[in-house]
């Protein structure tokens, strides 16, 4: 093409001289597909690109077809292009958003090996073999063979590459925000609704997808509000917005998701735009935001024309390209036909003709008059009424057209057909209201007949569209909507404002009402010709629309999902009602009949971690540390999760292994002394009248008769009879109970109980307030607790008799006061010492000091798990697992028969609780006693039997206890408790298989004789 | 696996309806796909049927297509009020497995892989099963005692399932983060190879089309008012087209169950509740697996169009709207974040809610009710799209006998009253 | 996110609180003997409308409070929101209470202290 | 920290704090922090529950009025009376003072009147805030609105910080108490660190 440029040279002629939203004087270099450019500061990548001449950008998804820019906007579905190196990399990012800085590095998408000469276009010549749906009629044989035709689809589909490096550098931030009204849309009629809004003194957020205010003024000329161009209005009014105390002025952000009760999210681009990004500012925030009143002013979509060639490099939508010559100073042609349905066109063919281009107005209507067709002949420009485009041709960008008479429904050709040369092909088939977000709120859509498009009806949520997003296209319109929405909103937020007087708008008039031509005949039979194409981005075509209605996927979303339609990164914004028109053409079929699809979030996309924000890494979930923490890790403990607490899971001495380790702690905890810290213990305090009767119903056992600082164990289960926690319960007065549950359980069982009270028993006078973190508690078990506690400077007499076994007293330990539990999770002599949190440290390092000369040893969660399966003491959590029963752990004497109720006793009534062949505690011991049966194993009569196997259960818990001096386990058998003395067998992943007897669950001290010390 | 599987249903389209094969495919070209039919009719509703399916989702079309083609009877309806596939078949995350830990549940999911691995070929339709495996994340020492339960007991149970380390899940998901020092860190895994993900779509348009072709009739935007009775027994169905007359009625509205239920005053241990999935902008192939982690409720795979596709837990509260709240993807994209950091940088599509009918014990009811002739198959919560085949076959089975086979037999709406569960929850909670 | 209004911390989102389900159901009492299956209506049925709802939230991560919540299923509108342990005011959610299946069913009934039982479960 | 030779443990006792958040600073934009925060050791606290009726014994106790309002807090001095609940009230005092009150409201308080008082001193973490961006450090982890207008000072709620539950105090514009659950207390610290990064922050341990 003659006129073609030199693309590096700082002044490319495809740069018009009209006034412009860039600023000439400050040029910026930028680099695609590894050549490198120049811009302006305002230019986005594809204005930059167009004022370089550059117009094939991508490739398609199925076709690898050469596309083009389409549009100047979020609604892109060609242009897209992957951003940044490295760790930074970016893809499918739309270049029509792209605000261009110093360095910029982009590439092209889904091509190799490069954008001009791909060999996925091979696809483009067997297009006629891949209609849609091919792939659900194939692939099919031989079934094996799937996996590997799917790889191939697999890596010929997807768009971009995602980063090589994926350690994102960059920081995204949330934040919460109230307003009274928020308005989604900063053209026109958003500015003017928040002005009108915020003179109420009502809190006001403006939002807006944009760099700059402005909505689609930034890319008109020849249109004055109140007196002034519109611009400067615009300019205007955000000065006075700006200086509003009660205004938050949010460009760059994108209302993405409207949800219930006016909750909705947006993504703010923070420094996206900059060269450098300064590391304490997040690159993007999502803002979370509670509004009273919504007032959405999203604009419009212009639509496409569907004729054969359409998605050449060049095609492009007419408001784009008054858009590319008014705010970026781009002329992004010098040979251009507008084809059109409206009047709206002719202010594209004017701005065209302004910048120098020779124009050809190719118009399907041959009754437009009105004063832009009348402007456009007197500036001479040739305009082909009731004429189409059927074809467009070129390679890699349209060269030539072919143009033919139309009859009045534009579906067929009427005459002899013309041929033109041209580079640039405007084109405008009416535009669609942006309903995305008042649809997205559940908000009801009704069919224009008139202005062809779906407009919003009744609203779910407190809101107001207004403006284009209202079908009110029409500017003096839309602000006077702007003003009655303000007003109302304001209103509703009891915010009384008086109505400001609309500007007087100057502006060409023009009809609103375009012709319906969804798709443009081409002279060829059905299916037949070039292909014409409704979704640019996943290359479907108005034929593949109608082989959709032909076999019989004839709901819109049966469309959508057959075709694919609407279904790519530009969510249909050009394509949807351009499909569904097609397919009510081919259902002989009215447009509302066929209906439309319901909008969701986002309504563009949304990164990922803008949405994850700061909750990752060390953020990611609290850490729950207990007061002994610090100790723990200056001795080399390793640690284990417990629910949200970190727990020390057992002390390495030197190179010891877990294994070593804890048969070391293990020992020392039965022959000397052991110290565990256990204050992740749930704890809460119980006070009030009703304290003991709460109990009574709360757990299986009676409390109303438990000495006053004497403790007692309880299992507390579910309404459905299941265990559910298990815990130490303590007397410390008539009406004052000390409650411990499992670190797990903690949580959950404080609700419960709060549960009961309020919702069952209000009539109880019980108060529960959690202590769990009041309390720092140290374990001391072993023959020499006893001794250590002296040592330590224990304050009271400790002999059995004084303090026996389950009684709790309060006292000193070296000065500090106490209260020590005397019960035992080990069999051993063993006190619980709870002081205030704050000296759990202090207690710790005592007690290790004072323990030194009689063999202390810390001890973790690791042998607390063996020394109480060595004793056969259960686990919640371990031993049961939601659908095991008192009566299943061997636990009947813990169930009260006296008692008339308590939570489980009506479940457990029920006849099937008492099969002998529910699944039993028992205890296991292998034949081989130096091998431990993995946890999980589970048990057969016969491993020989085929599968699948009759199994009896699984072994729950499974150590090598070094007291024992043996392999122990534990395990849930069906009719375990009648089965003491057989042998099962237990087939292992490798194939091996071990042999157990089974044997009762206590493996130490069967008769408790230890408990004294 | 094709082969020799439990009775699968005719192959073929013995209807007479053309196949789908590459030759048909190029044939048809040359006349520029003109001549392509149906792929199903659109009838109108008969005075009488034999059976009505209440329900057009995966479920009820592979019910209707099992009760045609390995009971033989072909005059049967299934009605759907909208469009078929439109509820939770095309809702859901399209992940496949059998890997369950009660043998029950293993019985009826891998009943239902066995269907699966022949399923494109059964219906002449590419439902695009693909095994690229189902591997399930451990992240605390819990965890990895629960993931040994599971994998021992399933191996027993004949179903293929093995162990990973952190090093082997790294080679296998090279995407993965296997950091330990992280909040959650991948410290094991267990992977069952032949799961893997399904095109949902296709799984209703396959049974539709292969149904249709056997007689039955298909029935959109035909919505259920009433249900007929006389006495204990079912008479008919109400419809928005009108009466249908019929003796025997299977319900298969998950989403709906309790709503469709209540028509015949039959109560149910349901709670319908949203389930939010979402997917990313279409990306070249970063994951060829599908993981699932219970502890952060997340799990994710990547479709063949390039999506990565993520699903969350089931939301807190009772709703029809098909949406749920905010902090419930934001919780699951953290999670996913933390696992495969290459999601940040990447974009959130498409966002959206499917209603999921939840039971007591996390485990399905394909039940008679007390009513003869009305029968329900429901409560999938968040399991039901890998147990479409196995679902439609025992509850074909169920409706044409009357009585249920051994598989359906443990998920009658007895076991409420009983106290026998399947808690599949209690078990470990391993996301479905 | 849902706004609810907590009858004593006023209106919070719907994070700081937790969903009880099904509300108005009364626990039978084990001293009254009623049939496993009248048992299960109690422990596993669940009304389960498309429409109106009555619910139990707690407000868990403010006040720790439970109350009664009439919502709709479908609209997700909260029509009324009354203490634990009393009934809904408003027309509609007065009328779904009287129309729930639960209303006399013997697990309801067996939720009353007979009066020849003396004394509780002390 | 008791050294290992002495054979009495130290009785000052450990802030919630101690040992594992040290000071630490970042401001990038230079000029006052955004937010200034410290923990307060050891503030006593108590857990007081029943009704209106304690009104007086409370007055007596503490010399704080009783909250006219949900989600108000009282003061009197460095002691404030904070409303948790309908039946559930929390009292701060000076350090080292929860046990003097506690028994003053125990004796004030006829024992025939339904109420029950808890020491959670240790189990609580109270932090200090302020800077010109205190509220809008706290908005990036609380639903809540914290406008002046809407959450102004004499209020108190409980609510959501992030992923803890907190109780908030508005002292004035710029000042905050934040109480957390004290094994929660350095994630909290975390959190505010890394939340007021963008306008510079100082924690003071």
């Amino acid at each position: 093409m003659a006129f073609r440029t030199n693309a590096s040279s700082a002044q490319p002629m495809t740069r018009s001289n009209t006034a412009a939203r860039i600023d000439r004087n400050k040029p910026i270099e930028f680099t695609f597909d590894g050549r490198s450019y120049t811009g302006f500061a305002g230019d986005t990548l594809a204005s930059a690109l167009l004022a370089n001449d550059v117009h094939l950008v991508g490739r398609s998804f199925k076709y690898h077809r050469p596309r083009g820019i389409l549009s100047a906007g979020s609604e892109e579905p060609n242009a897209l292009i992957r951003l940044g190196k490295g760790a930074y990399a970016e893809p499918n990012l739309r270049a029509t958003q792209i605000e261009i800085f110093d360095g910029l590095y982009a590439e092209s998408q889904n091509r190799t090996p490069s954008l001009k000469f791909d060999i996925g276009a091979i696809n483009s010549v067997l297009g006629r073999f891949f209609p849609a749906g091919f792939y659900y009629k194939t692939f099919m044989w031989p079934a094996a063979m799937w996996m590997s035709y799917e790889h191939v689809i697999r890596h010929a589909a997807g768009l971009g590459k995602a980063a090589e490096d994926h350690n994102d550098p960059d920081r995204y931030e949330k934040t919460h925000a109230h307003c009274d009204i928020l308005v989604a849309g900063g053209g026109a009629a958003g500015l003017m609704a928040a002005m009108q809004a915020a003179q109420s003194g009502a809190r006001v957020i403006l939002a807006d997808e944009q760099n700059e205010f402005g909505g689609w003024l930034l890319g008109e000329a020849n249109i004055s509000i109140g007196g002034v161009p519109a611009l400067v209005w615009v300019s205007a009014m955000l000065t006075d917005l700006a200086a509003l105390p009660n205004v938050t002025l949010l460009p760059r952000t994108t209302v993405f998701g409207y949800m219930d009760h006016n909750y909705l999210t947006l993504n703010e681009r923070v420094t996206d735009h900059l060269p450098t990004r300064p590391a304490h500012l997040p690159r993007q925030r999502l803002w979370k935001v509670r509004a009273k009143q919504v007032i959405i002013a999203q604009g419009a979509h212009e639509r496409p024309l569907v004729f054969a060639g359409n998605d050449l490099p060049g095609v492009m939508l007419a408001g784009a390209v008054r858009t590319y010559i008014n705010r970026y100073g781009v002329c992004p042609g010098r040979r251009a036909i507008v084809v059109c349905n409206n009047d709206d066109a002719y202010r594209t063919a004017l701005d065209l003709y302004n910048a120098g281009a020779d124009v050809v107005i190719t118009d399907l209507r041959n009754d437009a008059k009105g004063p832009l067709i009348t402007a456009a002949r007197n500036a001479g420009i040739e305009i082909l009424r009731g004429h189409a485009i059927i074809a467009a041709y070129g390679n890699q960008r349209v060269a030539r057209v072919e143009i033919a008479p139309v009859d009045d429904s534009v579906t067929a050709i009427s005459g002899d057909i013309l041929h033109r040369d041209c580079d640039l092909i405007s084109m405008s088939g009416g535009l669609s209201p942006a309903v995305h977000l008042h649809s997205q709120a559940r908000g009801k859509l009704q069919w224009d007949g008139a202005k062809l498009c779906f407009r919003p009806s009744a609203t779910h949520e407190p809101s107001f569209n207004i403006g284009a997003c209202n079908a009110s296209f029409d500017l003096a319109t839309a602000l006077k909507e702007a003003i009655r929405a303000g007003t109302k909103a304001a209103a509703a937020t009891n915010h009384q404002t008086i109505a400001l007087t609309a500007p007087d708008v100057v502006s060409a008039n023009q009809n609103w009402k375009p012709l319906a031509a969804w798709k443009i005949p081409n002279g060829h039979g059905a299916g037949r010709g070039p292909k014409a194409f409704v979704d640019f981005q996943n290359d479907v075509t108005a034929s593949d629309v109608s082989l959709a209605a032909r076999e019989g996927y004839q709901s819109v979303e049966h469309l959508k999902r057959y075709t694919t339609t609407g279904m790519g990164t530009d969510q249909g914004k050009t394509s949807n009602i351009n499909a569904l028109a097609i397919l009510a053409d081919a259902l002989g079929n009215e447009i509302p009949e066929v209906g439309t699809t319901t909008f969701r979030m986002p309504y563009t996309p949304s990164s990922i971690g803008a949405i994850a924000g700061r909750d990752i890494g060390d953020l990611f979930d609290p850490v729950r540390l207990t007061r002994m923490d610090a100790w723990h890790r200056a001795n080399g403990a390793k640690f284990e999760h417990v629910g949200q607490w970190m727990r020390a899971w057992y002390y390495p001495k030197g190179d010891e292994t877990i294994h070593e380790a804890v048969n070391r702690e293990v020992k020392a905890a039965r022959t000397t002394a052991g110290l565990l810290d256990a204050s992740t213990l749930g704890k809460i305090d119980i006070r009030g009248r009703d304290a003991a009767e709460f109990l009574n119903r709360l757990y299986t056992n009676a409390w109303s008769k438990l000495g006053v600082g004497k403790c007692r164990y309880g299992l507390m289960l579910k309404d459905d009879g299941m265990v559910m926690d298990d815990g130490v319960t303590t007397r410390l007065g008539e009406n004052h109970f000390h409650m411990t549950t499992t670190t797990g359980g903690a949580a959950g069982v404080l609700d419960w109980m709060e549960e009961w009270l309020q919702t069952e028993w209000p009539d109880l006078e019980v108060y529960l307030t959690s202590v769990t973190e009041q309390w720092a508690v140290a374990t001391l078990s072993g023959p020499n607790a006893g001794k250590i506690l002296q040592d330590a400077g224990i304050d009271f007499d400790l002999s059995p008799a004084e303090f026996p076994f389950m009684s709790m007293k309060e006292g000193h330990i070296g000065g500090l006061p106490a209260r020590i539990f005397r019960i035992s999770f080990t069999g051993e002599l063993s006190y619980e010492i709870n002081v205030a949190a704050r000296h759990g440290l202090a207690l710790w390092t005592h007690l290790m000091t004072a323990g030194k000369p009689h063999g202390i040893t810390p001890y973790g969660t690791e042998a607390m798990h063996v020394l109480r399966a060595e004793k056969g003491f259960i686990i919640v959590g371990q031993e049961t697992d939601g659908s095991v029963t008192p009566h299943d752990l061997g636990m009947d004497w813990i169930v009260s028969k006296a008692k008339s109720d308590f939570i489980g006793k009506r479940a457990l009534a029920r006849e099937t609780m008492a099969y002998d062949n529910r699944k039993q505690l028992v205890g296991l011991l292998c034949s081989e006693p130096s091998t431990v049966i993995p946890e999980g194993a589970h048990a057969v009569l016969d491993p020989d039997q085929p599968m699948p196997m009759e199994m009896l259960g699984q072994v729950t818990s499974s150590y090598f206890s070094p007291n024992c001096g043996r392999s122990i386990a534990m395990a849930m058998l069906k009719g375990g408790h009648a089965r003491k003395g057989q042998t099962v067998f237990f087939p292992m992943l490798d194939g091996t298989v071990l042999k157990a007897e089974i044997v009762d669950p206590v493996f130490f001290d069967p008769k408790g004789e230890r408990i004294d010390g | 696996m094709a082969q020799n599987q439990p009775d699968r249903g005719q192959r073929g389209l013995p209807g007479g309806t053309p196949r789908y094969s590459a030759f048909a495919l190029a044939k048809k070209a040359m006349n520029y796909h003109q001549d392509w039919q149906r792929a199903w009719r659109d009838p109108a509703p008969k005075a009488e049927y034999d059976a009505v399916i209440i329900g057009g989702g995966g479920h009820g079309l592979a019910t209707a297509y099992y009760l045609a083609a390995v009971h033989g009877m072909t005059n049967i309806a299934v009605i759907e009020k909208g469009w078929i596939g439109g509820g939770n078949t095309g809702r859901n995350t399209t992940i496949i497995r059998s890997n369950y830990l009660w043998d029950e549940s293993a019985a009826i999911y891998e009943h239902s892989m066995k269907l699966w691995e022949g399923m494109s070929q059964d219906l002449n339709f590419n439902v695009m099963f693909s095994q690229r495996g189902v591997l399930t994340i451990a992240h605390s020492e819990h965890e990895l005692r629960e993931m040994s339960r599971r994998v021992h007991a399933i191996r027993l149970n004949g179903i293929d399932s093995e162990i990973l380390g952190p090093a082997e899940i790294k080679k296998f998901v090279p995407t993965i983060n296997i950091d330990q020092s992280i909040r959650y860190p991948v410290m094991g895994g267990f992977l069952q190879r032949r799961g893997g993900t399904a095109r949902h779509d296709a799984v209703a348009w396959g049974y539709a089309r292969a149904a249709d072709d056997l007689g039955v009739d298909i029935i959109q935007k035909c919505e259920v008012t009433g249900l007929r009775r006389q006495g204990r027994k079912i008479v008919g169905v109400e419809t928005s087209q009108g009466f249908i007359k019929t003796k025997k009625v299977g319900c298969v509205v998950a989403g709906h169950s309790s709503v469709v239920a209540a028509m015949a005053g039959i109560r149910l241990p349901i709670a319908s509740r949203p389930l939010q999935a979402l997917v990313s902008e279409p990306i070249k192939p970063i994951l060829d697996t599908v993981i699932m982690s219970n502890a952060v409720h997340m799990y994710i795979s990547q479709s063949d169009k390039g999506e990565m596709v993520l699903g969350a837990g089931v939301d807190k509260y009772n709703s029809y709207a098909q949406r749920g709240s905010f902090p419930v993807p934001e919780h699951m994209l953290a999670a996913a974040v933390e696992l495969f950091p290459v999601l940040s940088r990447l974009r959130m599509l498409r966002h959206w809610g499917g209603i999921v009918d939840t039971c007591p014990d996390a485990s399905p009811i394909i039940s008679k009710t007390d009513i003869e002739g009305l029968y329900f198959d429901c409560g999938w919560g968040t399991g039901g799209f890998k147990a479409t085949p196995g679902s439609g076959h025992v509850f074909a089975d169920l409706i044409a006998n009357d009585r249920p086979n051994k598989i359906a037999a443990p998920y009658t709406l007895d076991r409420f009253r009983t106290g026998l569960l399947i808690d599949e929850h209690g078990a470990a909670g391993v996301a479905h | 996110m849902l706004i609810i209004t907590c009858p004593f911390c006023g209106p919070r989102d719907e994070a700081e609180f937790a969903c009880g389900g099904e509300a108005h159901i009364a626990r039978p009492l084990a001293e009254n003997k009623i049939s496993d299956a009248h048992f299960a209506d109690y422990l596993f049925m669940r009304d389960n409308p498309k429409g109106l709802f009555l619910e139990r939230w707690r407000h868990s991560a403010g006040c720790r409070r439970w109350f009664n919540v009439a919502r709709d299923t479908v609209s997700h509108e909260i029509i009324e929101i009354y203490p634990m342990g009393s009934l809904p005011k408003k027309a509609s959610p007065k009328a779904a209470y009287k129309a729930s299946w639960r209303r006399d069913t013997a697990a309801e009934k067996a939720a009353v202290r007979s009066p020849n039982k003396a004394g509780g479960s002390k | 920290m008791a050294n290992s030779s002495n054979s009495r443990p130290d009785f000052s006792g450990q802030a919630a704090l101690a040992g594992i958040a040290g000071s630490s600073s970042d401001n990038p934009n230079g000029g006052d922090a955004g937010l200034v925060f410290r923990e307060i050791s050891h503030l006593g606290k108590l857990n007081l529950r029943g009704d209106k009726n304690l009104a007086a014994a409370i007055k007596a106790a503490t010399g704080c009025p009783f909250p006219p309002k949900a989600n108000q807090f009282q003061s009197a001095g460095e002691r404030h009376v904070l409303w948790l609940g309908p039946d559930e009230y929390l009292i701060l005092c000076e350090a080292g003072k929860e046990k003097q009150l506690e028994d003053t409201l125990a004796s004030t308080t006829k024992s025939s009147q339904r109420y029950a008082i808890t020491d959670v001193s240790d189990s609580l973490c109270a932090l200090a805030l302020s800077g010109p961006k205190t509220r809008a450090v706290l908005a990036k982890g609380c639903g809540l609105d914290l406008h002046p207008s809407y959450f102004p000072s004499g209020d108190c709620a409980q609510t959501l910080l992030a992923l803890a539950g907190v109780t908030l105090m508005a002292l004035a514009d710029d000042e905050f108490i934040v109480i957390c659950r004290t094994s929660f207390a350095p994630y909290i610290q975390r959190w505010l660190a890394d939340a007021a990064l963008e306008y510079g922050y100082q924690f003071v341990a």
